[in-house]
């Protein structure tokens, strides 16, 4: 894969309205012709005797966008930490079940998380900038990765802080500390880091959630140009968006103190003509 | 970052009793380092109007039967080992921490932890007999004497672990465990997010444990006194034999009359003008810290 | 100073650190035979009792040493006999040492063992802190000055310099000959060097022929009376020979 | 929460060469700790032979020399100055800690906590100097002799104290500035917001810093044998002289032998077990530690 | 005022559908005729040399919901800050011109802030539940203010939680740790323990933003049934829920560095007769 977002923006681009292109658009597997890259069976998730997530299976296809929803506290987050193994961290957090990704096993005890959470990023509900400059929060995985050369990381921060809309805002306090940042802001410099990774899978729970309309926009512009280069589920709350840029659908509901994945299925489908009455009920009265 | 000093104005009346109650309290905490500061004062001034403070400089020796009054080699003995304790301690102490937060298993790092609190817990003169017949001898037969420069950091490094040790630990365990999970979503490596994130938001806390740990070094007398060879010289190397301050206070005060007893107390008064170096440099240090 | 109405009386006791154990072991007793006496001992230093006791600071001072000409107001009493013996590590192979030996080896001209019938080895001498009575009466004794002293280790008390020198193959020190005796007796890799020819024992201190020893006094600012006189000489009967003889010290024969 | 302890298998490269070597770190300071027990194991193991356990216990007062080694006046002379001086240094130190923190206005505080940084070096020689000469003439005036378990208390309480204000500083520095504000906006008042959401936030480094301080008082040496008084009895006032484990292993290791001399290494080591109970204790204390 | 929310709900009330009723509605002074609670007069903010506000000057209304809308990093959180005056406690920040409550000057240096505070409620961007029970987080600013009464404690709780749609879900875990808790319901516990003050004004920044569109809705149903009662500002990305709920709105843009105020008027005219053309640009262009 051609370093994608490495590409030095060009000088006419630094005008505000396309500040957050990425440059011409290549062309990756097309979404009509699924192929699944993360293929879920069985998951069950457990907080200690608690069960959060009940029986989950579903495939992920590569190069699509695919958008979880469901009520609060039904399992969404819990779901994405167990893609990327962040379920391993939460001390009574037990898993069962099978994940698959590309025929890699990812719930092997033996398996390189490193290389994985590089592969499968992932963006938080609530920003996390850690405690460090804006500059240093995104520099600091990249050099972790291997690129210390001063030109490249500048060109990267550049590009990625751009691609969410946030260069121009930020550009002349690159180093004052990212903890003074406003909470969108934040959001914005998070998924600018996790993007600045480049991985192949990226998770995404609620990136939108603190964003304004215009912001949203932005991110959203950059997920629906991230299709078919990058595989993307988001989990969010807002179903117009989820309708707007998505191509699959699951929708997770409480059932029995846990969650449950009632339907998934093409995004149109899910929105359009749902089989079960809890989707056709949850995607209408939703007044989002 | 502070918060909460800036509406001083605003207190609630439980608020305003116990300001009042902890001013008290801080005032005499105060007030006891002001009399001891004056104790020393008022006990070394005698001495300090006949003899010169250059007197304690540039004396030929340490005679003080004698009227010679020259402390320079035992300050010089005391920064040196509470330096050298503090370079060994500090990584190790720092290593203790991270070791039994992030790298032990849950029950190992909980046993390592007791034993570190017990190791918090034995007494200066257990170190110092141990030092003196476990550890001189194994340094006598690269160097002698054994009882050194060497030997007295060896010691005190081991007595000032723990503080350190534990007062990172505790400073590990209150950084959010939201960075732990973000830097890990990262794809981070363990010792990058240490590096990088935790110990930056950690920082104070290190900070706090170093310096305790030095207090505690510079301020040790039994083990030091057992340990260090105690003769009055500049150390030329590590196995050199040499005095520390408080060494000194501690050999001669129980017989010191007259000028030699004030002399004592003027290097006690030497050693706290070097503690209040030591905090003031540290506080620069702490002016550096930036958001880089 | 003791006064006879109250119920308890005092007697303050301070001085050298080498007989303050002995005394506190035999204030104890003391006091078990005359429950209404309190004995408080208190170390110090012989020089820190003779001042106590001169400025009345204390009713009897303890000093391991007999008194100087400048100290001749105060009245003295012998309890017990100590000598001062030159020990080296056991594996060492001199076997004596001659006193300009001994001075040439403190004040620095003798750097080898080999020059006084060695090993190839660098000696490591270890002296007492400045103060000390047992220093004073080495000092003394051989005609030095601490400023003439090169030491490579000060130590404080005997089991310093005794664990010192068995934990340094190399070492010379001089400890009290009581407690060398005892540890060179008792696995404690020591040897104790014969001084003009003379065995270092505990017989030999007692014999008064051990040329390197000292008296162990109680004294006091005038000719003691009341309480403190029969403290002194309840302090040199022969009930406390055992306390004294524990401590290894030697008893004076009355 | 110790987050990232569970994922041990997954390690990068850096990461398990660290490993090793905190790995190793650990395992130097537990032999050490390791050492230093066998020592005093060794060393006691003669009279344990000869002399029962309960002898330490039981007999009827502590005279070596005659064989009779009760140890308990001195057990708890050690456990009550330690105690006391807790009771006084952990509120105190704390409070020192608020000031600083929440209550003074920032150029005070910054003074303020240099000044308890400069407590925290002063030597012990000098806190016993200054207990001996200041501060037991005037507990003297209330209950002669001066010398005594309270004047201990009060000079290991002053010891101590900058212990824990230093590490409950650096615990209050750590939590997270969200929480001030979020309660804050609740109209919460000062001293609600530190107690009921500050201090349990930072109950780990309080913890920490009472533990250090605790080892700190219980082994101390000089300051305490120089105002304790050294008698060995169980204290019925506070105004009663009395003898601490390392008081007594101070003032007797110079010249003991023998029997005499073993028995001083068991008091050593039951001052080891005594640690050991203190920071079981504290174990225990944590596991109380809920969501209430 | 009645204490509302400490009436015990009754027990038909506990049905799942409405759990989350205030009871009967009680009639405030009505939005028509707006009096004037809080009068802010040519406010100005600055982080360091940094202006964040520029000369904001604005009328909330007693009783009516008041929408604040505008880009992300416009100043909209440290308006609401300075209104509760937690601006003090960020130390480079520097706030001029006047703010009025009823006639009292909320800029006072002598003010008492705890009753401020209480009387101005806040709901952060990011819920911050204490590291305390899901019980303790709620009884804790009670007990603070004075009621300590057990089974008063336990109605309020259980009327708040049910008010914010909380209530089944926590309702057998009140124990366990706050922190626990999924993000979305993590900030309906923040607004709850909120409301459990009563406060007369209630900042809200926000308070959906990490919410799917059932709790969304019952906090929205919450929030109209305070109107009236309670004065209410809320900030909010969501174009269209401020259209539905909001009195008035204000729209803030960001102009030459500084947040300013482009617009305040009726809720209507803002999104349907703009007079500015950024206005209308943003109510227009949003796809929300
Ligand atoms: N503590 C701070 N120190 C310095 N600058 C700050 C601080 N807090 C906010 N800012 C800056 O002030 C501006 C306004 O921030 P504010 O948080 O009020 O924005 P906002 O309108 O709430 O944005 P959002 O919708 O993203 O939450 C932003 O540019 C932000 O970066
Ligand atoms: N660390 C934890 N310990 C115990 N229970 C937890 C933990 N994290 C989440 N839960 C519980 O598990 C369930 C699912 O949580 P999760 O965070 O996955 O929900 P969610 O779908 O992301 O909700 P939201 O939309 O509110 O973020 C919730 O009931 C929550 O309270
Ligand atoms: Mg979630
Ligand atoms: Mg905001």
């Amino acid at each position: 894969m051609k370093p994608l977002l490495l590409n030095p923006a060009p000088a006419e681009n630094k005008s505000p309205e396309n500040s957050y292109t990425l440059g011409p658009l290549q062309s990756g597997p097309p979404c009509c012709e699924p192929k699944t890259l993360l293929s879920v069976k069985n998951l069950s998730l457990h907080y200690g005797d608690k069960p959060a997530l009940k029986n989950i299976s579903l495939d992920i296809y590569e190069g699509c966008i695919t958008a979880l929803i469901g009520p609060s506290g039904c399992g969404k987050t819990s779901f994405l930490s167990a893609l990327n193994r962040l379920t391993d961290m939460i001390p009574n957090c037990h898993v069962t079940g099978n994940i698959h990704f590309n025929d890699i096993d990812l719930r092997a005890p033996n398996l390189d998380l490193l290389t994985l959470r590089r592969d499968i990023g992932m963006i938080f509900q609530k920003p996390v900038p850690f405690p460090l400059s804006i500059r240093r929060n995104i520099e600091l995985p990249l050099r972790e990765h291997g690129i210390n050369k001063k030109s490249e990381l500048n060109a990267t921060m550049q590009q990625v802080l751009q691609d969410v809309g946030l260069w121009e805002e930020v550009k002349d306090r690159l180093d004052s500390p990212a903890q003074a940042l406003s909470g969108g802001q934040q959001q914005r410099l998070c998924i600018a880091r996790a993007l600045a990774l480049k991985p192949k899978v990226l998770l995404m729970d609620e990136p939108c959630s603190a964003l304004d309309p215009i912001s949203s926009a932005v991110v959203e512009d950059l997920i629906k140009r991230l299709q078919g280069r990058y595989t993307i589920i988001i989990v969010t709350h807002n179903l117009a968006q989820a309708k707007r840029i998505a191509n699959y659908a699951g929708f997770f509901w409480v059932s029995e103190r846990a969650g449950c994945l009632i339907e998934f299925g093409q995004c149109k489908q899910i929105f359009e003509s749902p089989t079960h009455e809890l989707t056709a009920a949850y995607v209408n009265g939703s007044r989002g | 970052m502070t918060l909460l000093r800036h509406n001083i104005l605003s207190l609630s009346k439980t608020d305003q009793q116990l300001s009042l109650l902890l001013r008290l309290c801080a005032l005499i905490s105060a007030l006891l380092v002001a009399l001891i500061l004056g104790f020393l004062l008022s006990e070394s001034l005698p001495i300090l109007q006949r003899v010169s403070i250059l007197n304690f400089m540039n004396d030929p020796s340490w005679h003080p039967v004698q009227g010679l009054y020259n402390i320079t080699p035992m300050l010089s003995a005391t920064l040196l080992s509470t330096l050298g304790a503090l370079l060994l301690a500090t990584p190790l102490g720092i290593a203790s921490a991270l070791f039994s937060r992030y790298y032990a298993p849950p029950l190992l790092a909980a046993w390592y932890r007791r034993l570190i609190e017990l190791l918090a817990g034995i007494p200066s003169v257990v170190y110092g007999l141990w030092g003196l017949t476990t550890l001189a001898p194994l340094v006598a037969q690269i160097h002698p004497p054994g009882v050194s420069l060497l030997t007295a950091i060896l010691v005190l490094a081991l007595m000032i672990l723990p503080t350190v040790a534990l007062t990172v630990d505790a400073a590990l365990l209150a950084v959010p465990a939201a960075y732990h999970s973000s830097a890990a979503a990262l794809g981070l490596s363990r010792w990058a997010t240490i590096r990088s994130v935790i110990i930056p938001a950690a920082h104070s806390g290190i900070r706090s444990g170093i310096m305790l740990a030095a207090g505690r070094a510079i301020g040790e007398t039994m083990a030091v006194l057992m340990v260090a060879g105690n003769v009055v010289q500049h150390p030329h190397s590590l196995f050199d034999s040499v005095r520390t301050l408080t060494a000194n206070i501690a050999l001669e005060m129980s017989y010191a009359m007259g000028d030699h007893r004030v002399a004592l107390f003027v290097s006690g008064l030497a050693l706290m003008l070097m503690i209040l170096l030591l905090v003031s440099m540290s506080e620069l240090f702490k002016r550096k810290e930036v958001y880089v | 100073k003791a006064k006879p109405n109250t119920a308890i009386e005092k007697l303050t006791l301070t001085g050298s650190s080498t007989v303050a154990p002995l005394a506190a072991e035999i204030a104890k007793r003391f006091e078990s035979l005359y429950p209404n006496v309190r004995v408080d001992v208190q170390t110090g230093g012989s020089s820190r009792g003779i001042n106590d006791t001169r400025s009345g600071l204390a009713n009897i001072g303890m000093a391991s040493r007999a008194l100087k000409k400048n100290e001749s107001e105060l009245f003295s009493y012998t309890i017990a006999l100590d000598g001062i013996s030159i020990i080296i590590h056991q594996a060492n192979p001199v076997i004596s040492l001659d006193k300009q030996q001994i001075i040439d080896i403190y004040t620095g001209k003798i750097v080898n063992w080999q020059d006084v019938g060695g090993n190839d080895a660098p000696i490591t001498v270890v002296n007492k802190a400045a103060g000390r009575s047992t220093l004073e009466l080495f000092l003394h004794y051989f005609g030095l000055k601490n400023t003439q002293v090169k030491p490579h280790v000060v130590i404080g008390d005997n089991q310093q310099g005794i664990k010192t020198v068995s934990g340094n193959p190399n070492a010379i020190g001089y400890v009290s000959v009581g407690s060398a005796e005892y540890e060179a007796t008792h696995n404690v890799p020591i040897k104790l060097l014969p001084l003009e020819g003379i065995t270092a024992s505990v017989e030999n201190v007692r014999q008064r022929n051990f040329p390197l020893s000292r008296p162990l006094n109680l004294i006091t600012r005038e000719a003691a009376t009341g309480i403190a006189k029969t403290f002194i000489e309840f302090a040199r009967s022969t009930q406390v020979n055992d306390l004294i003889e524990a401590q290894y010290f030697v008893p004076v024969e009355n």
